[in-house]
């Protein structure tokens, strides 16, 4: 969780430094929801991240090595410059590089479980998250409700961070709360206070058990706001003051060190020089991706399809 | 004898007695055996592997994308090729693109019931081979024959990309065959369906035996037309194209879907373009109407093209 | 209710004939729900009906002459034979065409709606109707979601027969009951049994009431079952016998039957005098309408767009 | 100076002001004004009439279409043009097929934001004209100067037909003109973009200025090559492409889009057919590659065309 902020700080930094060439879109404040979905999960089972999961990500095996590379654009990361940033995985590995659309890794995690089924595998446990202007796609409700019908094991956790990019929930939905529409796909309901980690943790292993137990999708609200732009380009000057304000405006990692201390399970100095370890760890690492070559047009083999037989020369660029 | 329909529950048949990754999912395909009856008698002998889904196309596709990943082979029904449009976006946006950004192969199939009968209105009646065509990652199969609906429907299985095949509902019972076939054309190998030499007719699906029908009335006026089936679109094979053009010199293509980019385009662009020294004559195009598919029999034959129209654009290609 | 049984039989028996080309899709037992929408609607009022929606089209103002006509194909239909059976209607007069994509129609009447508050007209309703499987598409849970963020007086109607074709509810969806899912789009919700017409004509009254009043999108849910096949060429062999012997089984043309006379407000011998008025108008109307032209194809205008400087000529058929 | 951006800025400024039908509908497009800011001040200055959507690109189309039936004239945003796969179904089988079907008109715009940018990746880069074109009842808009984009965007709110409005992200801030038009050539007729004499480019959108690049650059070697700007892709103006092949004898299409079915192979089917005779050599193509759209800006550079790549196949075409 500390060293996804530390190196979301310095994505940042590489944007601002015009080191990133895409869009790079950060998770913090989100840090603790997001972790909490990634350490539940044991190898084996699938995980399907979306746009601020940095944290989880790290959680469920992802390396600052192959974070850089997708965004500085390695050839040797996991997209080989194919694709970027957030836009990463291993999906061999359970890992699954999401598409841009919303609501579409749903159903893609949902039909890889009826698989795992289908082979006999038991107690594996799928997730996926979303945002709250994600639970307004097509996509987000037909995936949910064609699990919840075969009663697969999802986990599916929407981050409630108030705003789909400038637009507040009051233009994206009209329900009380977004755990109401649970009982419309009769799946069970969880919410949580996405700030604090604790709690994040508490139920999101509830959540994680009940689906490895049968229990079928559970549906998880953890509510927050996001500390950052919707992507390094936005200043977020639509966030509400009074939300900043508010006990969701808090910032996870803050409430999670104050708890540490509170309880003497660390003291200041022990997780400042965890701080700088992250960061020697994320700068180094940076150099050397730095260094590293990036994919070749010339080398590149282009072609969409794996079975090279159907390859057609056109006449292109 | 053996119709498209029955070669292609034949197929389905056999793909699940061979390969336990095989399993199907669509709406009604189970107990029901689906809106067309491809699927009868599968759910009962092959339990818990061919699912009823919600209506839900979206999902549909997208489940299937992610048991694929999962090393399974799934095939997915769509009730009509028309509302594939509504699972679109899994399809190529996500399927399409997987194994480019990923390496990851994406084996999934979509069955796309396709193609105009009377009476079917414009959302149960149409050819969308071209819309996937254009996308990088698909490939895209429009068998013509019965033998083709079975061993294309076996390959397309076979193969580790994401296959989009386009079956004609119209061909489901009208056509038949002796038997199913042992061997067959490789995918992506058109085929020669008629030998001629005056001018080429190339075609697909249920338009081949429109063609067919029109070459054998031109025979009476001393004409011996060639017809090759193209079987697959994407990839299209446009060596056996020049082939024919260069034994006969002259080309029309028929295809039922939309003029504008449609199949139809594509030949013309590679034929006229690669075959260019080859052509006596500019290729033509017959295509169905740029409206909406009309629900009135009578409208409806007057929109696709039939083996009558065939003939008078022929006739015009030959008196060029 | 009476007459658009009627119509119907004769659609079938028409279909068995061979007299119509397409396929037909029947209402029979959903006749009380549906003709509760469209009795509630006022003339300015929007209504865009579906599958099973004979009844309901008819009390809105669709003629015995029209529906023959484009069941038949007669150029003078609505339709002029370009689209054929269910898919009809005459959108200037607020009567909605539905296209085929089962959930389209809640979007367009929720833009109709949008449209009419903005150009500041009041008191308007729009209602559709959807059955139980529509409520798995995308299409369905974004129009609904877009009307509640607008507070739009959209009426939305579920007929609930159990079945989506041959496939049962418990593979459509996981929820209790239809009616969980208002509660997560935040909209009023009402349920009723189809079967009863007094009920049906109260319960829809309240709702399209609430929505005239500006309360929103209102969601309703009415069981029963379908007495028919899905079309035509179905024999409906998948639907539970115990199904239909159960209450929502009953023919809710019976129930209402028995309730008049027992009620004294009609006789049987007047009832079936009204059945026959109601066959006789509509065997006439099938004598003449047999008699009316098909469309021409080379009369026919073959463009899609109204501005006719933009139509190209292709080679074509 | 007025930039691309401005200039829809502007027009949809006019429109507003002018027009009390139009309203525009989208994501974030309100306060916020839009992913791209093409809507900056459009809200508070139109109160109630630039309306932000939900997250649901079928409702969002399918709300203009019932608008637009009540005599509205919505434009619609797509945040970027691929997003539009998730409102494909109501763009394609009922705005385009309203009119047919009912004699109703469905005036509306559907803006996507298009084409490629440096580090957009495969799902913030697309070309979708091709398939918007295949369907029938659809025009569709490919403006590639500031001028265009102006003054198509104000035709295409006046046509009574759906209009698929393609503006190009990567000359939204890039490319600049004095000063807003005042008059223009009509919707469906193509521009000469560059006289020339020896071979005609027939390009659109973002291809426009890598093309003229592409004709200054030949112009040392002694070349003089015409380019013409397709304008809007369907209608496409073939007498307008016929008329410059009679001049210059050969023929290139460069598309920012995918090959197969691309606005390329329409235009290439229609060239080498009614101007067969007009051709010297073999009219020839320039797509992007057949796969997913690249991040890396290296690969993304290989993978659509380029001045350079214009100039090589200039070349070639010129050589034949
Ligand atoms: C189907 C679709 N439409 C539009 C977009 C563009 N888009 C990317 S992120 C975003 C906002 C997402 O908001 P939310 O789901 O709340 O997630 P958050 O960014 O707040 O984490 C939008 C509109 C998209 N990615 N997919
Ligand atoms: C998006 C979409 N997918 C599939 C179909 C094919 N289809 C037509 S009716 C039908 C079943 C509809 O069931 P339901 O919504 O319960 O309505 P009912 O027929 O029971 O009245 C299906 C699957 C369709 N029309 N639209
Ligand atoms: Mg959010
Ligand atoms: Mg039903």
């Amino acid at each position: 969780m500390l060293l996804a902020r530390i190196l979301e700080e310095k994505l940042s930094s590489l944007y601002r430094a015009g080191a990133i060439k895409g869009g790079v879109f950060l998770g913090r404040g989100q840090e603790a929801l997001s972790v909490s979905v990634g350490s539940h999960l044991r190898k084996g089972d699938i995980f399907a991240p979306l746009i601020r999961d940095q944290a989880g990500r790290m959680a469920f095996g992802d390396t600052v090595l192959d974070t850089l590379r997708t965004y500085l654009g390695s050839q040797l990361g996991s997209m080989r410059g194919r694709d970027g940033n957030i836009h990463r995985g291993r999906p061999r590995e359970g890992y699954h590089a999401m598409i841009s659309h919303l609501g579409a890794m749903i159903p893609l995690v949902a039909g890889a479980l009826l698989a795992r089924r289908m082979k006999g595998e038991t107690g594996v446990v799928g997730a996926t998250c979303l945002g709250d202007g994600g639970t307004s796609t097509g996509a987000f409700h037909e995936g949910l409700n064609a699990a919840a019908v075969e009663k697969l094991p999802l986990v599916l956790v929407i981050a409630n961070n108030q705003y789909a990019y400038s637009t507040p929930g009051s233009r994206q939905f009209a329900c009380a709360n977004l755990i109401d529409k649970a009982a419309g796909y009769g799946v069970a309901a969880h919410q949580v206070d996405g700030t604090d980690l604790n709690e994040c943790l508490r139920v999101l292993g509830e959540a994680v058990q009940a689906a490895r137990n049968g229990g079928g999708p559970q549906f998880v609200v953890g509510n927050l706001l996001r500390l950052v732009g919707h992507g390094e380009h936005d200043d977020a000057s639509y966030v509400d003051t009074a939300l900043k304000e508010s006990p969701l405006g808090r910032d996870c990692l803050e409430v999670c060190e104050e708890f540490l201390v509170e309880k003497d399970w660390a003291t200041t100095k022990e997780i400042a020089d965890w701080r700088v370890e992250a960061k020697t760890e994320v700068d180094d690492t940076t150099t050397k991706v730095q260094r590293e070559p990036s994919p070749d047009p010339a080398e590149e083999d282009w072609t969409a399809l794996s079975e090279r037989r159907f390859a057609e020369e056109l006449s292109e660029a | 004898m053996i119709t498209y329909l029955q070669a292609l529950n034949a197929a389905l048949d056999k793909l699940l007695a061979d390969d336990p990754r095989v399993f199907l999912y669509g709406q009604d395909i189970g107990s029901f055996g689906g809106a067309f009856k491809v699927t009868k008698n599968l759910a009962a002998r092959y339990p818990g592997r061919v699912l009823d889904a919600p209506l839900s196309e979206d999902a549909i596709v997208g489940m299937a994308i992610g048991a694929a990943i999962e090393g399974m082979r799934p095939i997915v029904e769509m009730q009509f090729a028309d509302f594939s449009t509504c699972g679109f976006n899994q399809i190529v946006n996500h399927a399409a693109t997987l194994f480019y950004r990923t390496e990851v192969q994406c084996p999934i199939v979509v069955r796309l019931p396709s193609g105009g009968t009377p009476g079917g209105g414009p959302f149960h009646s149409q050819s969308m081979e071209a819309l996937y065509a254009h996308y990088p990652g698909l490939i895209v199969m429009t068998p013509g024959t019965v033998e083709d609906a079975y061993s294309m429907l076996l390959e397309a299985v076979a193969i580790d990309d994401p296959v989009i095949f386009c079956e004609h509902k119209f061909l489901y019972n009208h056509l038949k065959a002796e038997a199913l076939p042992d061997e067959a054309l490789p995918v992506g190998k058109a085929r020669i369906a008629r030998r001629g030499r005056d001018a080429t007719i190339v075609t697909h699906g249920a338009m081949v035996h429109e063609s067919l029908a029109a070459a054998e009335e031109l025979v009476s006026d001393g004409y011996e037309i060639e017809v090759v089936d193209l079987r697959t679109v994407k990839p299209l094979d446009t060596d056996t194209l020049l082939a024919s053009v260069a034994r006969t010199g002259r080309m029309l293509c028929v295809s039922e879907a939309w003029p504008w980019g449609g199949v139809s385009a594509e030949v013309l662009a590679r034929v006229s373009t690669e075959g260019f020294g080859l052509l006596d004559v500019p290729a033509q195009r017959l295509n169905a109407r740029d409206t909406p598919i009309p629900y009135h029999p009578d409208l409806w034959s007057a929109h696709r093209p039939t083996a009558d129209a065939i003939v008078a654009s022929t006739r015009h290609l030959l008196e060029m």
